[in-house]
């Protein structure tokens, strides 16, 4: 297996104005490459587990490695956020430039990159996400779809080796959907997938946790199987591609 | 009010100018960058307040909330009001490029008159006090913006005067409403998410 | 409502640099509203209503602007022409209005006005956004920049938030009107979307800073200045010169037909 | 039957900022006491017709009836409103309040009733959705479910004949979710429902309705029967309420 690129060790985390821990004793870890679906009722704190993933939020308890090193310093946190890159559920929050170009290439402008390279990456990743010649656009006027599609061009602008993705469907057309399952699967990298949407995950994820009690525990992916039929759209007319299923 | 392009005289644009460059200096100086974004969701949200018309009796008017505006950011007010003023020079052709300057001095100095003033009444304990504090900056801030256009009219020329009086009296009736808006919107806000006022939290 | 309805053309207003543009408007409304000789804001004035069609913008749209703008400018003429002294022209009751300050009134309703139709000509051919990385290249604070590009980002993400609770209210049979339950109710939505704002800010910074923000404000921009904004400047210092010149060229002109 | 409490008459609706209609020449009625739900893909318009439903969006074509009245001026409107409720499926939309108690009594005190009488019904409406001794909470600190609980109860408030609800479950906890199909049940008016959540709406429902190409078509409720183990905790410990199905 090699060094996992991300370990999360007794992870224990509570909100300064809680009173009671939302993670507790939580241990992960992320190989290349992994493909992870996570479940779980709302307010389980899968989104607290995400933002602690990315040293947004700071554990109580617990040490972060990131390539087997403890994640400590500012610097440890910005090599972190190089590798791993987090899509967030409501794209409005990640989106902050006014134009396309500008939004998708600030990743990779800050990464160092010249101007001529970033904008090369920026078209590259819109490319990625069906969205090329949406580089002048203004982003208060693009749909709910594809304002989400832009928020992870944003992310792939910045290759990173894992991306964390915090419920990509919710709210989306069907054809948006699909567009997100195809792209997710054209990609060579590892991905750890916040969902409540049980077909996306079980076509676009290997592994399966449950997020319970403030830990995660490793499921079956058969429980996907069980429930195939499960998706939103089961009454319209839709294919089975069984291939992709485990 | 937005004073219209080519009204003033030179030294009261000048005047107008220097202190808004003064003010906003100050207000960028004391921003960390990570402020910026919080910063400028809250000039958004007073941006679109300025769109929202109250009715009062047969008409209505629109909010201008400089006072809550100068609670919240403090010195902040300056950058903030200036780029809610140029939007909306850009947007809706109101007020104009040279009068810029004169325009937010009126708007944004007073924000920070009642800051001083008032910030702590504002974040007491007490919620009378908190009443208070909050009408005080809605109010006074109002008739101080109404002062500032009178006086910038008033500088202009004496054949202004009418006007600069009647510009003054018209703040009467919206320095009530702003002060109840602004006392109320500060109780809120210091019940529902008092770090907000207290600044507690970056 | 927020419409930029002027952003989109093909003119040489609209191809110029924004840069360019905002330098001689400035330099252009300058001379207009420094101007005090009614022949010399005329020449300004009728220029910059030339400029409109040359922009290829339609002047319906501008009139529109053009109202709401005037309601300062109308104020005015209540009082100027009856509170400047000089020579009487007629009067209303014992009011007497007089010719110079009716001139007066008359010169700020063209400044007022030709300032608007050069804004609209010169600054709003350009899209908001656009005009806020030239303000970045025209060397302004960086934090100044990303405040002004940030604020119009979330203008309208905020405008939509608000007009939810509007809706939520309407459905709850809520009614504007002149009353306390009024004041309070917009109060309480106006705080709630602050305190949002104040949270969305948070969020919005997070995002920046996994995205390596560091400060730093960089635009992808490219900044090569044409033949338009040759023109633009050209035209800029043709009709201010023009109009500092008037009385010569008059008289040159004079001298011609003679 | 006797009168419907709503009719809409062949409306066509669309956003000023598209081209295409999204609502075209649909034609619904709304009996007292109804129980209808309605299933459809994203983008197809449901939210739109709830909207129209309460006079929010103004259809360009068509007619709307209350109670055997076309709805024209804003005194119908207000008449309309009183009667029928409708619960936005994100109740941050729709909460404005700074205390729990002065939310919900928001709506009867528009309604004009009296500060004590409003008082009470906001404490029955409280009292219907388990929220009782919320009163003096902080609106803004509740977590999701209690936030739509809360919601739901705001309209309740208002006795209304008929509740229009968008998407009543959609991230919410199974718990809460539960008390929401009880508490519905309990509640002697008509509901429109509007859901993705198949089980949801089996349980609470009793005609359906499938929103396509910009019209409800009357779907047999067997549907449902079918998918009955589709909803989104199928794998979480459930009971299966064999009486509550048709």
């Amino acid at each position: 297996m090699g060094t996992p690129i991300l370990e999360l060790k007794s992870i224990s985390f509570k909100y300064t104005t809680s009173k009671e821990y939302i993670l507790k004793g939580l241990s992960f870890k992320i190989e290349p490459k992994d493909r992870i679906g996570i479940i779980g009722a709302n307010g389980e704190g899968k989104t607290s587990f995400l933002h602690v993933c990315v040293g947004l939020l700071n554990p109580q308890e617990g040490e972060i490695l990131f390539k087997g090193q403890i994640v400590k310093t500012d610097k440890d946190l910005i090599s972190l956020r190089r590798s791993i890159g987090l899509v967030f559920q409501n794209p409005e929050d990640q989106l902050f430039s006014p134009t396309v170009l500008e939004d998708v290439a600030f990743g990779p402008l800050n990464l160092g990159l010249s101007k001529e390279k970033a904008r090369d990456r920026a078209i590259w990743a819109l490319e990625q996400v069906g969205l090329s010649g949406f580089e002048d656009r203004i982003t208060n006027k693009l749909s709910g779809g594809e304002k989400k599609l832009l928020s992870l061009a944003t992310i792939l602008a910045m290759k990173p080796e894992i991306m964390l993705l915090d419920e990509p469907t919710t709210g989306l057309a069907p054809s948006t959907r699909e567009t997100i399952i195809h792209l997710l699967n054209a990609q060579d990298i590892g991905f750890v997938i916040v969902s409540h949407d049980w077909d996306f995950l079980a076509r676009t994820t290997k592994k399966l946790f449950v997020m319970e009690g403030g830990e995660l525990i490793e499921a079956d992916m058969d429980i996907l199987h069980k429930h195939y039929h499960a998706h939103p759209y089961g009454y319209l007319e839709h294919e089975h591609p069984e291939k992709k299923i485990l | 009010m937005h004073i219209s392009e080519g009204v003033l005289s030179p030294p009261v644009l000048i005047t107008g100018a220097a202190i808004t460059l003064v003010g906003t200096w100050i207000g960028l100086k004391n921003t960390k960058a990570q402020q910026v974004p919080l910063m400028a969701v809250l000039t958004s949200t007073f941006f679109v307040a300025s769109l929202i018309h109250v009715p009062l009796g047969p008409s209505s008017v629109h909010l201008v909330l400089n006072g809550l505006v100068g609670i919240l950011l403090g010195f902040g007010a300056f950058p903030s009001i200036l780029i809610a003023l140029l939007l909306q020079a850009l947007f809706f052709q109101f007020g104009g490029i040279i009068v810029l300057g004169a325009n937010t001095a009126n708007m944004a100095l007073p924000a920070v008159i009642v800051y001083l003033l008032f910030k702590k009444l504002c974040i007491s304990e007490k919620r009378r006090n908190r009443i208070i504090g909050g009408f005080l900056s809605g109010s006074i801030s109002i008739i101080l913006s109404g002062t500032m256009v009178a006086l910038c009219l008033f500088f202009t020329g004496s054949n202004f005067n009418h006007a600069a009086k009647t510009v003054l009296i018209a703040h009467v009736p919206i320095m009530i409403i702003e002060g109840i808006i602004t006392a109320l919107v500060v109780d809120f806000i210091f019940r529902v998410k008092p770090e907000m006022l207290l600044g507690t939290e970056h | 409502m927020l419409e930029e309805s002027f952003s989109s053309g093909k003119s040489i207003f609209h191809k110029a640099d924004a840069r360019v543009k905002i330098i001689v408007a400035c330099l252009y409304i300058l001379t207009l509203v420094l101007s005090y000789d009614l022949d010399r804001v005329l020449i300004l004035f009728i220029f910059s209503c030339f400029l409109i069609p040359i922009a290829r913008i339609s002047f319906l749209k501008v009139l529109k602007r053009l109202i709401v703008v005037n309601s300062f400018v109308l104020f005015l003429w209540f009082f100027l022409p009856f509170s400047t002294p000089g020579t009487p022209v007629f009067h209303i009751y014992k009011f007497v209005a007089t010719l110079q300050g009716i001139e007066q009134a008359f010169l700020i309703t063209l400044k007022a006005n030709g300032a608007i139709l050069i804004i609209v000509s010169f600054i709003n051919t350009t899209s908001i956004p656009l005009l806020g990385y030239a303000l970045d290249k025209l060397k302004f604070p960086p934090k100044f920049v990303l405040l002004f590009l940030l604020t119009y980002r979330y203008i309208g993400v905020i405008f939509e938030e608000f007009n939810r609770l509007m809706n939520a209210a309407k459905i709850r049979n809520f009614i504007l009107k002149t009353n306390f339950h009024t004041y309070k109710t917009i109060s309480y939505m106006f705080a709630m979307i602050l305190i949002r704002s104040y949270e969305r800010g948070k969020r919005v910074y997070n995002a920046m800073l996994l995205r390596g923000f560091n400060g730093r404000f960089y635009s992808l921009q490219h900044t090569r200045l044409s033949k338009y904004d040759v023109y633009i400047s050209f035209i800029t210092f043709f009709i201010i010169a023009i109009s500092m010149f008037n009385q010569y060229i008059l008289f040159f002109v004079m001298k011609l037909i003679q």
